[in-house]
């Protein structure tokens, strides 16, 4: 498959090149170009796995199914549009003196090595390259967070690490103990961590060493998921690196936690045949989503503020696929999608306003509309969707979510209302505030990139109104693999 | 529709604006006699209305065309609500029109004319008097439909005719609830009509006045034409409150032989009421303006007991 | 209709499509004023073929229609039934004369965005033909949260201003909660095998448990919305915020789309009643009622007593709907019918004099710039049209014949005389308070506009300014002359009207109130001729011919002298129009009679200031009760939450570390 | 009990002392002198699993510790510490005893837990997944308790260094291309480290983690 190759290799070069050319004068275009390519390459691939199935490649070292390319060609879209934002974003930076080459090189080689990364671990078949792959990704996001050397930045960035790092090292151990089990059942060698093979023997499993396997997993990839209590290093990164890195953190990387726990999640119910697994994310899901929304509400810096925003989403997705069935992990994978569009275009219009602004704070930005109506309207109409307002998909997504549950687990449905409405207040306060009143902005020398913020929007928009029937394929599919 | 029904409609209502300032004339001249004085005789009223009709109407210079129309409005309101009540005959033609609870609707078109064109003109005590003469109908409208709702539910109809050939022509029965009904119509009455102990009629103390507060503004012309209503409200409550509570005695629409005895009944009843109604005024004093709430709401609250007192024990399921 | 094959829902669906181009064409539109003018009144037209569309389809069998949109298996449903032509007719009639108002409204565009506002009224009204036309969970819910979202976007037009803004967001979060209670009813209702769709939920099994539930969700859901006690309070607070013609469509027609959803599931989608339903929306609805009519009365801000009254004006349909569950439960259809009409003929009457008074309001906001009673008077002068309109506004609203406000009232008293027939004794029982609630409120109610007219429009002007006040303008003028016209034909043709509502109770109750509505066109006879009968059309009639021939008379009889003269007032020689009554004033007395209701601040001159002041602030005790405790503890929690969240990298590490040890002993002891 | 199964268990036993010793240790140096002792530790381990199974890569595997483990990472500590003049660390939040005392308690969990796992397996692994996860929580603990932000490298190291050792010990070695994955990962790691600790330096002129303890606007209003 040349496609795989190209969406794999591709961020690689591009890493390589910017490791060298990085603070050049056409850098952020050809950043742009290298996430376009490797888009279409993720394009194409989906297009072979809609027709052809799922595909497996390089002595089964890889393997794209329906669930796995859904967030291959979610993440290099996200991935390429970030890009598009980023080019006057970062040109913004160098003006204000916020960045310098070194540091531009750094930024547009690590961005490629990061959406490399994470479309290895979406790709591989392998669960220990899985954590390879996701531990890579927080080394290369640890020093863009770092980028502007302020001592809000390094602390944020220090702490990204270390508990990060911590809690991968957790999803470390699950591996090798899942992997202790499979070589039971499928002997010793490189197939006992093919997904592809664990899949087929999940029911064989020691279930023993499965369910403290599931735990470790759960605490590694939950903390970079985000998950309540382990989520504390994901605001404080989330406000303190640049915006792009923020967007695809919030858009991209938490997917791909949720992706491993939800792969994970499979497997310990195979082997379990009990609702262990489910029920403790559930839990998770619950407790997330309840302190995120009370969180929001405390919260003075608008990147924070959207970060626990995105806290509170991952904790909704949780619980769809803990609640599991075909409609919860519908609403689930729909719900990432949505998630990733809606956040990355918010975190797109949240950055030109703070470009204007000077500030991340949110009360010393006023008037966005009158200054840049499109900034401002991109950003309201975000914020409304974020907080699951139809016509916009996040709606689609909460109100398949909130009905299954209502059959299903009718306490947790009212839990998560209140919390939903709690953080409904909370963030729309704050982006009013912002959005309206009386404007306090200053122009920008590069125009900003609008472009992608609607774009994102009207993706979101549309999947309110219309699923098209491929998507609703795909989902069902995937839902099928990992319910 | 009959010709004759058409007939007995008109003459009614004829005989109601004529009568009308005779009532009044009654009962102020039944006061004065209570009060030691000769009196004016009870004619007055249509002297001063004859007179005033003949002065010129000197109009504020803020007065717009509401303030010139209502007099009018107000007459044709208060006509219409004679032509509602059985006051000689039952089933008159143009009783479908409107029952009791459109009858208060049109007593209430009236006042809120009555208190717009108060305000028209932007006088200190035009507005004072609008705002206490909406007062007084805020608690005494609800207390006069809550009144009537007692004789419609024992004839389980809002119509006046039903109500008034179901009481006239029934079988004795008891009814306590209308003993209620009775007392609270006494003091609506008495509060819609501007009498004592709500109103003073008689009073020009800036202070207390609350109907000829409304009216201060008005001259000539205007002015008799709302004498005249005022006069024709009185008789138009009295007549209610005959045709509700002693109906005995009237006639059905088209008997014209029984006519005679209803007129008859009509005057006798009507001097016997309005010397109650002096009796009354002689022997209490005058409210302050906040009591007044509190007079109307016992009236109201009489009313929901006596409704209340309909369902428990005479309603039959 | 033999060779023309006419269906409605596509028309409807059309007109719906239609406002949305028309929104987006405004969007685009250049700077140019007249093309934008020209977009309103394109939109009127719209409204006016849908009401006529609407009529047409209201004795029809419901037509349904899926679009190949919405989620997969559940594209979205429409239908369009008897109870959503009726919305639909009264939707189209109130936008017919608010487009066309706003032709002549939005032209200044100095404080909004012309060409967002533009989007957002069309998109409003579209939404609000989806709302009346869905057929599903999924559709109905995007529909009613979009329409709450354009119209807090329109709320908020003006956004400069903080108390718009905060306005603004208590109309959301009020109106998402709700949204959030509907669609927990709706998780409640749904189907077998987890059906959305309104099909599926009408022929669902449910305990009387989970229906009562149900049921409640939906007061609450919709009340919320509606302005019911005690989620009202967004409702003084973001119609005064809105532009005027904004505000009339959110009080004259997207309250009723609440009380559209509460018929639908209350009645539509439950098959069965209970009476402790009716006696619940029969209390909420008198209490809402006098809630609103006392604090409608203490009102210094005309857009904010409107504002009450519609909370009163909506107590009374509930309060209308409870009656006729109450009757339903009891099996008594024809009395059911009888208080569903009352109900559906309010909402109407309601859509139109509402509509009509805050489009005044928009007049003299526009003319004047003021929106405080205590500057206003005496407009009657420089507007005679507004006045005009505002004034069969005012006699309309105040329940007077022989216009409209008059029938449905008298139509609910009727209801309520009638139900000393209930066989249950507690039940009866209420019923003579619960009528002396209504005529209380219907009285005061009179009271408040006369208060509401008087200050306004009469009087001396109480700012010099007010004198070169300018009218409305002729599209402002057709707008409120359409609605003028519907009033006082609605008012008059009560028969007409009554024979459209009577297919929704039918379709609805199974029965309608049959014969007697269709015995005269010039009675109204709800039950019998005997019973009860009442015709506008003859009162009217009486009252102009009195008026006529008196005036005649007078005229013929008398010399028709007239002196203009400064105003007597018992000879008190300075007369400024300082001392004409005020609006708080106006309201005293209903503030001291009623005063438990209500939280007063006044503060009071001592006898040694110098320049004495007076002022009383007169506020919602519910806002102190339930609002403000429920977000203190909010904010508490929050805080305890947060703490959580210190920085310490070592104690982030704990919770790592205690959560894992936590599930190892948890599966452990498993 | 053959003899690969005695030497593993030795070195288990050894493992869980220098994972008690670092957890009792406040000298960096010495730390690091018992990071270096883990890798050692680790690759004998490595070897007597490749002796034991024969697999080519597990010779591989040992040298990549070796090289890693012993010689790269520690020295590449001393440097850092050497240069950053560091000698000491606090505890951040118990004190010494009373850590010691609860990680006895987590090395019972860590037996207790691994009961089962340890009862089903065959042959070698018989304690050694005990004290691998037991050896993880005490680097855990250690990381909690400490303040300088090289201790808390050397933690993160040392909970590497168990998970290391779960893997030889357990499953005989992970396959090759996930053990090379992991061993750039901790390379990279330690290079990042290493950026990190001059970013620090520079910003806060000290490698105290208490200013790394960050009192975001909004949050915690009352530490």
């Amino acid at each position: 498959m040349p496609e795989l190759a190209v969406l794999l290799l591709l961020p690689l070069a591009g890493a390589v090149t910017f490791a060298f050319l990085g603070a050049s004068a056409r850098a952020p275009e050809a950043n742009a170009a290298f996430s376009g390519f490797t888009a279409l390459a993720a394009v194409v691939l989906a297009i072979r796995v809609l027709a052809d199935g799922p595909q497996l490649a390089m002595r089964d070292l890889f393997h794209v199914d329906a669930f796995s390319v859904f967030l291959v060609a979610l993440t290099a879209l996200v991935g390429f549009t970030t890009s598009l934002f980023s080019r006057p974003y970062m040109r913004n930076e160098v003006v204000a003196g916020r960045v310098g080459p070194t540091a531009l090189r750094l930024y547009h080689a690590m961005y490629q090595l990061f959406v490399g990364t994470m479309l290895l671990a979406l790709t591989t078949n392998n669960i220990g390259i899985l954590w390879v792959a996701m531990e890579t990704a927080t080394l290369t996001t640890v020093l863009l967070v770092s980028l502007y050397r302020t001592p809000a930045s390094v602390r944020a960035a220090w702490k990204y690490f270390i508990l990060c790092g911590v809690g991968i090292a957790q999803a470390l151990f699950g591996t090798i103990l899942l992997y202790l089990a499979a070589e039971r059942v499928l002997g010793g060698g490189g197939t006992a961590l093919l997904w592809t093979q664990l899949e087929g023997v999940k029911d064989q499993l020691e279930p023993s060493v499965v369910t403290i396997a599931f735990v470790f997993l759960l605490v590694g990839y939950g903390t970079k998921a985000g998950l309540v209590p382990l989520h504390n290093w994901l605001p404080d990164a989330h406000a303190e690196g640049p915006t792009p890195i923020t967007a695809v953190l919030s858009g991209l990387l938490l997917n791909v936690a949720l992706y491993a726990i939800a792969r994970s999640k499979v497997l310990a119910d195979g082997a379990l045949g009990t609702p262990l697994a489910g029920n403790l994310m559930m839990g998770f899901g619950l407790l997330t989503v309840v302190v995120a929304a009370f969180m929001t509400l405390r919260q003075t810096d608008v990147k924070r503020l959207f970060g626990y925003s995105s806290v509170k989403h991952m904790g909704l997705i949780t619980f769809a696929f803990g609640m599991g069935g075909a409609a919860a992990t519908f609403a689930g994978l729909l719900h990432m999608t949505v998630h990733s569009l809606t956040k990355s275009a918010i975190f797109f219009a949240v950055g030109h306003a703070t470009q204007k602004a000077g500030t991340q704070v949110i009360d010393e930005i006023r008037g966005l509309v009158h200054t840049s109506p499109a900034v401002g309207w991109g950003l309201m109409l975000g914020g409304i969707a974020i907080l699951g307002m139809p016509p916009f998909g996040v709606f689609a997504a909460e109100f398949l979510l909130l009905t299954t549950a209502m059959s299903a687990q009718p306490w947790a449905a009212l839990v998560l209302l209140v919390a939903l409405a709690v953080s409904f207040g909370g963030i729309l306060w704050r982006v009013q505030a912002m959005v309206f009143g009386a404007p306090n902005l200053k122009p920008l020398l590069h125009r900003p990139a609008i472009l992608p913020v609607f774009v994102h929007l009207g993706l979101t928009l549309l999947l309110g109104f219309y699923l098209p029937p491929f998507l609703a394929a795909w989902y069902r599919e995937a839902a099928r693999l990992i319910g | 529709m009959l010709p004759q029904y058409a007939l007995s409609q008109l003459l009614e209502a004829l005989f109601a604006v004529v009568v009308a300032p005779l009532a009044l004339g009654w009962v102020n001249q039944c006061r004065a006699w209570l009060q030691n004085r000769r009196g004016p005789g009870v004619t007055q009223p249509y002297r001063v209305i004859a007179k005033l009709f003949r002065k010129e109407v000197v109009l504020a210079h803020q007065a717009s065309f509401l303030f010139r129309a209502v007099p009018y409005l107000v007459f044709g309101c208060m006509v219409l609500a004679t032509g509602i009540v059985p006051m000689l005959a039952t089933a008159l033609p143009f009783a479908p029109a409107a029952d009791v609870i459109a009858l208060v609707g049109l007593l209430a078109l009236a006042r809120i004319f009555m208190a717009l064109a108060a305000m028209d003109t932007g006088t200190a005590f035009g507005s004072l008097g609008a705002r206490r003469e909406m007062l007084v109908a805020a608690l005494a409208e609800p207390a006069l439909l809550m009144v009537f709702f007692m004789p419609s539910l024992i004839a389980r109809s809002t119509s006046l005719t039903t109500i008034v050939e179901t009481l006239a022509h029934q079988r004795v029965a008891v009814h306590p609830s209308l003993a209620f009904a009775a007392v609270a119509f006494v003091m609506v009455m008495l509060a819609e009509n501007a009498r004592i102990p709500v109103d003073n009629p008689g009073t020009h103390l800036e202070l207390t006045m609350i109907h000829e507060a409304t009216i201060l503004e008005y001259s000539g012309r205007h002015l008799a034409l709302i004498e005249w209503a005022h006069a024709l409200k009185l008789l138009v409550y009295a007549t209610i409150g005959i045709a509700l509570f002693v109906p005995w005695g009237i006639a059905e629409a088209g008997h014209w032989g029984a006519l005679p005895t209803a007129v008859l009944a009509l005057a006798a009843k009507l001097l016997v009421g309005g010397a109650a109604l002096a009796v009354t005024e002689t022997v209490s004093a005058k409210l302050r303006i906040f009591r007044a709430p509190e007079f109307l709401a016992t009236a109201f609250l009489m009313a929901v007991l006596g409704m209340l007192t309909h369902l428990l024990l005479e309603a039959t399921a | 209709m033999s060779f023309v094959s006419f269906s409605p829902l596509p028309c409807v669906l059309g007109i719906a499509v239609y406002w949305i181009a028309l929104g987006i064409l405004g969007l685009t539109q250049r700077a140019d004023r007249d093309a934008g003018r020209i977009l309103y009144a394109a939109g009127a037209a719209g409204g006016l073929l849908l009401a006529v569309t609407a009529a047409w389809a209201l004795g029809d069998a419901p037509t349904t229609v899926q679009l190949p949109l919405g989620l997969p298996g559940l594209p979205f449903h429409l239908r369009l039934d008897s109870l959503a032509a009726f919305f639909l007719v009264l939707l189209g009639l109130a936008v017919t004369g608010i487009s066309l108002f706003s032709t002549g409204y939005f032209t200044s565009g100095s404080t909004t965005n012309d060409r967002v506002t533009c989007l957002h009224y069309h998109f409003f009204l579209a939404a609000m033909v989806f709302v009346l036309l869905a057929d599903d969970a999924y559709m109905f819910m995007v529909a009613w949260e979009s329409m709450a979202l354009v119209s807090y976007f329109l709320v908020t037009s003006d956004h400069r201003f903080a108390e718009i803004r905060s306005a603004g967001f208590l109309y959301l979060v009020v109106a998402h909660v709700g949204a959030m209670a509907i669609l927990l009813c709706f998780g409640v209702l749904h189907g077998p095998d987890g059906g959305y769709t309104f099909e599926a939920m009408r022929s669902a099994d449910r305990t009387p448990f989970w229906a009562t539930t149900a049921f409640l969700l939906a007061l609450v859901g919709f009340g919320a919305k509606a302005g019911f006690l005690p989620l009202h309070a967004w409702l003084p607070e973001a119609h005064p915020a809105a532009p005027s013609p904004v505000s009339a469509l959110m009080s004259g027609v997207m309250l009723k789309t609440a009380i559209y959803g509460l018929l639908r599931i209350g009645f539509d989608l439950l098959p069965i009643q209970y009476a402790s339903w009716g006696v619940i929306a029969l209390a909420l609805g008198l209490v809402t009622m006098l809630y609103g009519v006392l604090f409608a009365a203490v009102q210094t801000d005309m857009k904010r007593l409107l504002a009450y009254s519609s909370i009163e004006n909506i107590g009374l349909v509930l309060a209308a709907i409870g009656l006729a569950i109450v009757f339903r439960a009891h099996a008594m259809p024809a009395l059911a019918a009888l208080a569903l009409c009352a109900a559906l003929f309010h909402c109407l009457n309601h859509a139109l004099f509402k509509s009509l008074l805050f489009l005044a309001t928009g007049a003299v906001m526009h003319a004047t710039s003021q929106r405080s009673l205590g500057r206003l008077g005496g407009l009657i002068h420089p507007m005679p049209w507004v006045a005009g309109a505002a004034l069969v506004g005012t006699l309309a609203i105040a329940g007077l014949p022989p216009l409209n406000g008059f029938v449905s009232e008298w139509l609910l008293l009727q209801a309520f005389l009638l139900s000393p027939e209930l066989p249950d004794p507690y039940l009866r029982m209420i019923v003579p308070v619960a009528t002396a609630a209504l005529v209380l409120a219907a009285a005061v109610a009179a009271y408040v506009m006369v208060k509401f007219y008087g200050v306004v429009f009469l009087g001396q002007p109480r700012e010099p300014s007010l004198r070169y006040a300018h009218d409305a303008d002729a599209w402002q003028r057709a707008g409120l002359l359409f609605l003028v016209a519907g009033c006082v034909l609605a008012g008059l043709f009560p028969v007409k009207v009554l024979h459209g509502i009577d297919h929704v109770a039918t379709g609805l109750l199974g029965r309608g109130m049959g014969d007697a509505v269709g015995g005269h066109w010039l009675h109204v006879t709800p039950v019998s001729a005997e019973r009860a009968s009442y015709s506008p059309l003859l009162v009217l009639a009486g009252i102009l011919g009195v008026v006529s021939a008196v005036f005649l008379y007078v005229r013929v009889r008398y010399h028709m002298r007239t002196r203009r003269a400064p105003a007597w007032d018992c000879g008190f020689p300075a007369q400024t129009s300082r001392m004409q009554d005020t609006a708080e004033g106006f309201g005293q007395p209903i503030k001291q009679i009623f005063e438990p209701f209500f939280r007063i601040e006044r503060e009071m001159p001592s006898p040694f200031d110098g320049a004495p002041r007076y002022r009383a602030r007169t506020e919602d005790k519910l806002w102190y009760a339930l609002y403000l405790p429920l977000v203190r503890l909010v904010e508490r929690i929050a805080g305890w939450v947060s703490r959580l969240q210190h920085g310490r990298i070592q104690w982030y590490l704990v919770y790592s570390f205690a959560t894992l040890l936590a599930l190892l002993v948890l599966i452990r002891c498993q | 009990m053959s003899l690969a199964n005695q030497l593993v268990d030795l070195i288990a036993a050894l493992m869980l002392l220098t994972s008690f010793a670092m957890l009792a240790q406040r000298r960096l140096t010495a730390l690091v002198d018992l990071l270096a002792l883990q890798g050692v530790l680790l690759t004998a381990a490595t070897l007597v699993a490749a002796w034991v199974t024969g697999h080519a890569h597990l010779y591989l595997s040992a040298l990549l510790s070796l090289v890693l483990k012993v010689v790269v990472l520690p020295t590449l500590l001393r440097r850092l510490v050497r240069r950053l003049d560091l000698q000491w660390d606090r505890e951040a939040l118990v004190n010494t005893p009373t850590t010691m005392l609860v990680g006895i308690v987590l090395v019972i969990v860590a037996f207790n837990l691994a009961l089962p796992i340890s009862a089903l397996s065959g042959s070698i692994l018989r304690g050694a997944l005990g004290i691998a996860l037991a050896s993880v929580l005490l680097a855990f603990l250690m990381m909690i308790t400490r303040r300088k932000a090289v201790s808390q490298v050397i933690g993160f190291l040392a909970m590497e260094n168990g998970l290391f050792f779960a893997a030889t010990s357990v499953t005989y070695g992970m396959p090759m291309i996930v053990e090379l994955g992991i061993a750039l990962d901790v390379l990279v790691a330690a290079f990042v480290f290493g950026i990190f600790f001059f970013r620090i330096r520079e910003t806060f002129d000290s490698l105290d983690t208490r200013h790394l303890e960050t009192h975001p606007a909004g949050e915690g209003e009352d530490v």
